[in-house]
């Protein structure tokens, strides 16, 4: 019962992008269009998912005097990893994602679940949340994306929603349309919750 | 010719005057009811303390309560009769305070004592500061600040000007204007016994140019010299001159009036006794003439009843304690327009919820307004158009000072100013969007008591 | 890990650096089995954009590349990259230069152009262009990329749309350069996008420097690709 | 007379007659002008798109309000979603797509506006905001300035754009200033009439709805700017009064850049802010790489305001009294 909360908590109530706000820098960067929103996400759910699992398993070993080096260079590594594997075998999607790859190092979303959650529980919890905040993480950054692409591409995953009937509002693929975007979407996700609550 | 008339500096508005509603007609004097309820406390400071008891015998001038501390204030009986009993009552600004109800014998035992011819003794002047204490003398503009007080500056600090305000700045108020046009010798006289008090010769008697009557009475006064008719003894030199002043509100308010004749600020948090001056009402003067020359307590006003909602307008001379209702009933009664009544001015006034108050030493007008006159309105969002700012004689952005209050930001609030306000309530006057920013910032300063140091 | 003892900043240095040996361990296992691929990956990339600007049936040779000015760092703005294509009979067919230009909205702007029909100056033609890396603003900037990963043949007509139709098929010769506005632009001229007039000079800028380039070193250039086509 | 119906409220009892709404009407009365030059030179399509933009921006303004929970009727007609919606069309290409005015007046009451908490609230000018983000979004749309008089289609570019693609000399042989002064030239429709702006400007200086500070300052800033570069390099640039009085100086400086909301209220303040509006409106016209500033300058400006409120507050009553006396 449990275990399937630590897996749904961050689709939603704990939506690290949505809920919790944070690694914004890749949510606003790379989400001009769903595809690339796709692959930031799972290639931060990989990162996040072995970095989980390894500090997890570590966390007896993992001094706690170093352990934010020793984080730094297990999420580095797998970042790398990502980076490499990418570049090596899916170059298309690593020459629009190459820059913000890098920079899932700094996500917060990673760092803070190693942190908060990895280096104190069992590893099949920490697989979980990782797993549950990554497909939370790429869900948000579908969501933001979807705006963003829809309504300044008229496209939907590279399919022309339109047929070319509608000229699309060129501000959301740039970065204010991502801040636009996203801050109605979090008023949205406020209004839903106040409901809920109020509700429940 | 208003471009040559001197004015403060900085903001200030121009309502409608109002003035002529009860300029025109005489003084009438309000018949003493059977029962008068007198505020124990009548002016700012320490409150007074109760002398006399429930069922005493008083006769007119007697002290009901006596000044506790330096800064306080004594209560005389305005009528003779019996004391009924000491208890809480409502008094203007709609709460209750401490009052002596005392009930009419109709006879004014006493009274006689101050009928006497008035007789000012340049050779007792080390004993007017006295007769202007005990005679429980307070500033009559309406802040009601004991007088004996403002007329004792410290002693390190030299004071060149005796300023007398006759602007009476507020609209529809004649009372002050009716007293220069009518007893114009003793309010000079007055202005002089505080400029001997203080060893000043230059005493200016602000007033603004829209009553040339009171102008031209006083000046009359002045150059005849009529005043000197009841001085006795070595009598100092004055160099006493009437100021016309251009009519814009708040011309009156002292440090705007200081500004406005002598050129001088006062610094933020000072009082007029930094640059020099000292500020005292007309109304004052003639009180002060009154304690000294005649030894004569205050316990009799002169009350504006006006505004579009009373029978009679005009000015009322109503002893204190008299309730409001024996004011309107000599005044012919309201008319069925009435929306709102304001004790004071239109700006700075109290409003009224009922004729059950008393006269008070500081009550200078009753209004009795009509909706079109009292223009009450919901307020909306600041639109932040600045005029509040263009307004404000005291140099502050009320909008600005206001917006922080409704943020519960008092710190935030007082660091621009709101301490310095003096609730002229010019900015709230123009504002379009009807904010009540007087209301806010008078919460700031009621906050900013309680902040820490 | 936080209830226990405090632990000696030895052992704590012990650990970093196992897992940081662990973690470089990982990494140049990893770097090892990508390393032919990603390289694969880059030069297919660069040679689907060289072989695009030269004439169908002319074979781009990575490795002919010539860099001008000669010796200079391949990454520096002012540097060329010149590369030969050959035909099915090993005769020089085509060159496509790699040129930049920094005057783009967002700065860089990279563009390969490619040339043939070498025999002289007045004959060299400008076959087409491809703008391989740039940051313009999207949808404004960026239509200088318009169209230009399809087909020629489905462009149109439109010079302010299709801003690759400027650079189509042109005598060098002929071109005068200068970039105006659609409606003011003549034959000769290069009509910019619409409202992006700072992304159309710097294109054409990067195309007249690669241009000129070929043209005035055309004889050294078929020199120096005949003895490379030799030598293989 | 009971006292329940009594008035009873904090001093003062006194109001003078003006209110949002009067403050309102008055700026719409003053658009007037435009409104008519705009539909003399860009024909009733220019009244279309005005009157679009106003019953939208009328609509978008009774639904914002109502989804925060406003009270819908007192205010709706306050006038100053009337104003948006204008001033919005004001800034538009008359030949703009009718949906995206409406795309425009969404943005300006929704975004611009009610985001921020309605009325009074708005850090930036609404009607920018709109214009700016069209511009942004639809870039071709928004530039395709239709001639005057002219026929559907027939577009032509704005004295500005011809200044920067073509030079100044092309600028000033070709476009006389009298067609500069009185409007028929390309650019937004309610933009190109100098004097019917000019007009509009001194009925709302007369009202006393604006003060004289902002236009003035901006619009001096722009003359003294251009006048140092046109005599530095008289070949490059082009003379000041070209620069006044082509593209948005008249309408920013008279209309948007004096929006209450969004500009200082202090007097300083204004000085400052329309010296910053003029000078940014310069910078960007001469070097950046839009043909036109003043929606930027201003849209810059705004940002600044609350900058400016708080280090340029109107000098306190006594203060002179106090530096004058620690000196002495």
């Amino acid at each position: 019962m449990s275990n399937i909360s630590e897996l749904t908590k961050g689709l939603w109530k704990e939506n690290p992008v949505l809920r919790l706000l944070l690694g914004m820098c890749p949510a606003l960067a790379v989400t001009t269009a769903v595809e690339y929103a796709v692959g930031m996400g799972l290639s931060a759910t990989f990162v996040l998912l072995s970095s989980n699992v390894v500090v997890a398993s570590l966390r007896n070993i993992i001094p706690a005097k170093t352990r934010l080096p020793c984080f730094i260079v297990i999420i580095a590594t797998f970042v790398t990893i990502v980076d490499l594997v990418l570049n090596g075998f899916a170059h298309d999607i690593h020459k629009s994602l190459g820059i913000f790859i890098p920079l899932i190092v700094v996500n917060c979303v990673i760092l803070g679940r190693a942190e908060a959650f990895a280096s104190k529980r069992p590893v099949f919890d920490s697989f979980l949340d990782g797993l549950g905040m990554g497909l939370g993480f790429t869900l948000a950054l579908v969501a933001l994306a979807s705006v963003r692409e829809i309504l300044g591409n008229g496209t939907w995953l590279g399919m022309s929603l339109t047929g070319g009937e509608f000229t699309p509002v060129l501000l959301f693929v740039l970065p204010p349309g991502a801040f636009i975007s996203l801050g109605f979407l979090l008023a949205g996700m406020n209004v839903i919750e106040k409901r809920r609550q109020a509700n429940g | 010719m208003s471009s040559v008339t001197a004015r403060f500096k900085r903001g200030g508005v121009h309502p409608y005057e109002g003035k002529e509603l009860s300029a025109a007609s005489e003084l009438v004097t309000v018949e003493v009811p059977k029962r008068l309820q007198v505020p124990v406390t009548q002016h700012l400071g320490k409150p007074s303390k109760v002398v006399v008891e429930k069922g005493q015998d008083v006769q007119v001038g007697q002290i009901l309560a006596e000044a506790d501390g330096p800064i306080s204030a004594p209560v005389h009986s305005p009528v003779s009769g019996k004391v009924l009993k000491i208890g809480d009552a409502e008094i203007v600004g709609a709460y209750r305070a401490p009052v002596i109800d005392i009930m009419n014998d109709g006879k004014f035992t006493g009274e006689e004592a101050f009928k006497g011819t008035p007789v000012v003794n340049w050779d007792e002047k080390g004993d007017f500061l006295g007769r202007i204490r005990s005679a429980g003398v307070v500033g009559l503009g309406g802040a009601a600040f004991p007088t004996a007080v403002k007329l004792r500056p410290p002693p390190n600090v030299k004071i060149d000007h005796l300023l007398i305000n006759g602007c009476e700045c507020e609209p529809y108020l004649t009372a002050d204007d009716i007293l220069m046009r009518e007893r114009a010798a003793e309010v000079v006289a007055g202005c002089a016994i505080m400029a001997g008090i203080l060893g000043v010769d230059r005493v200016r008697i602000g007033v603004e140019v829209n009553k040339p009557r009171a102008i031209e009475a006083l000046s009359t006064a002045i150059s005849q010299q009529v005043y000197t008719a009841t001085f006795k003894g070595a009598i100092p030199s004055f160099d006493i001159v009437t100021v016309p002043l251009r009519t814009m509100y708040p011309q009156g308010a002292e440090k705007q009036l200081i500004e406005a004749i002598t050129g001088r600020q006062v610094p933020s948090g000072q009082l007029p006794f930094s640059v020099g001056c000292v500020v005292q009402n007309v109304g004052t003067a003639l009180a002060v003439f009154d304690a000294v020359a005649r030894k004569r307590p205050l316990f009799e006003r002169v009350v504006t009843l006006t505004g579009g909602a009373i029978t009679n307008p005009g000015n009322y001379l109503a002893r204190i304690g008299t309730p409001v209702s024996a004011l309107v009933a000599a005044a012919g009664g309201t008319t069925e327009a009435l929306a709102a009544q304001v004790a004071g001015g239109p700006m700075m006034g109290k409003s009224l919820r009922n004729h059950d108050v008393p006269v008070v030493k500081g009550m200078s007008g009753l209004l009795f307004l009509t909706a079109a006159e009292a223009a009450a309105a919901e307020e909306t969002d600041c639109i932040r158009c600045g005029r509040c700012v263009n307004a404000c004689p005291m140099g502050l952005a009320p909008c600005e000072i206001t917006a922080q209050a409704d943020f519960l930001k008092w710190e935030k609030s007082i660091s621009l100013g709101a301490l310095d306000c003096v609730e002229c309530g010019s900015c709230q006057y123009v504002c379009p969007a009807n904010r009540f920013l007087v209301a806010r910032v008078r919460l700031t300063k009621f906050y900013s008591r309680r902040l820490p140091k | 890990m936080s209830d226990k003892a405090p632990e000696s900043s030895v052992k704590a240095v012990v650990v970093v650096v196992i897992i940081a040996a662990i973690c470089a361990a990982g990494l140049a296992f990893v770097k090892q089995i990508t390393e032919e691929p990603i390289a694969e990956a880059r030069r297919q990339e660069t040679l689907a954009a060289l072989q695009r600007v030269v004439p169908a049936g002319c074979e781009i040779k990575l490795e002919g590349k010539l860099v001008r000015p000669e010796g200079a760092d391949e990454g520096a703005a002012e540097t060329k990259l010149i590369f030969p294509g050959y035909d099915a009979d090993g005769q020089l067919c085509g060159i496509a230069v790699r040129s930049r230009n920094d005057k783009g909205y967002s700065g860089k702007i990279l563009v390969v152009s490619g040339y043939s029909d070498l025999e002289s100056r007045e004959t060299l033609k400008l076959n087409r262009i491809y703008v391989t890396e740039h940051a313009e603003t999207p949808g404004l900037g960026s239509l200088i990329t318009n169209l230009q990963d399809e087909e020629p043949a489905t462009w149109g007509t439109d010079r302010s749309k299709v801003y690759g139709l400027n650079f189509l098929d042109r005598l060098v010769a002929t071109l005068s350069w200068k970039v105006a506005k659609s409606a003011a632009a003549g034959e000769n001229d290069v009509a910019a996008v619409t409202a992006a007039t700072i992304s159309s000079r710097a294109v054409a800028g990067a195309v007249q420097v690669a241009a000129s380039l070929v043209s005035e070193d055309l004889d050294g250039l078929k020199a120096a690709f005949a003895s490379t086509a030799r030598s293989e | 007379m009971s006292e329940n119906r009594m008035i009873l409220q904090s001093s003062p009892h006194a109001r003078d007659r003006e209110s949002v709404r009067k403050v309102m009407y008055t700026v719409t009365l003053a658009l007037l002008p435009a409104v008519i030059a705009g539909t003399v030179f860009f024909g009733l399509r220019a009244l279309l798109v005005m009157a679009l933009s106003v019953v939208a921006c009328l609509i978008f303004e009774g639904i914002a309000m109502k989804v925060s929970g406003k009270p819908v009727k007192e205010t709706l007609l306050d006038g100053s979603a009337v104003i948006t919606g204008l001033l919005v069309a004001m800034n538009l290409p008359s030949g703009l797509p009718l949906w995206m005015v409406v795309v425009g007046a969404l943005v300006a009451i929704v975004l611009g506006k009610h985001v921020y908490g309605g009325l009074g609230n708005n850090p930036f000018n609404p009607a920018l905001v709109a214009r700016v983000f069209l511009l942004i979004s639809f870039p071709t749309a928004m530039t395709a300035w239709p001639v005057p008089y002219g026929t559907d289609g027939v577009t032509a570019a704005t004295p500005l754009g011809v200044l920067q693609m073509e030079g100044a000399a092309v600028a000033l042989q070709s476009i006389p200033y009298y067609n500069l002064l009185i409007g028929n030239v390309g650019g937004c429709l309610g933009e190109t009439s100098a004097i019917a702006l000019l007009l509009g400007g001194i009925i709302l200086l007369v009202r006393k709805v604006i003060s004289w500070e902002i236009p003035v300052t901006f619009i001096a800033t722009v003359l003294v700017f251009t006048t140092i570069t046109w005599l530095v390099a008289p070949d490059k640039h082009i003379n000041p009064l070209w620069h006044v009085l082509s593209g948005g100086v008249m309408l920013g400086a008279w209309f948007m850049a004096t929006d209450m909301v969004t500009s200082p209220v202090s007097r300083k303040g204004m000085l400052l802010f329309g010296v910053g509006c003029g000078f940014f409106t310069c910078i960007i016209r001469l070097w950046a790489g839009y043909p036109e500033g003043v929606s930027f300058a201003i849209l810059i400006m705004n940002g600044l305001v609350p900058l400016i409120d708080r280090y340029l507050a109107p000098t306190r009553f006594g203060a002179r009294q106090a530096t004058q006396g620690a000196k002495a």
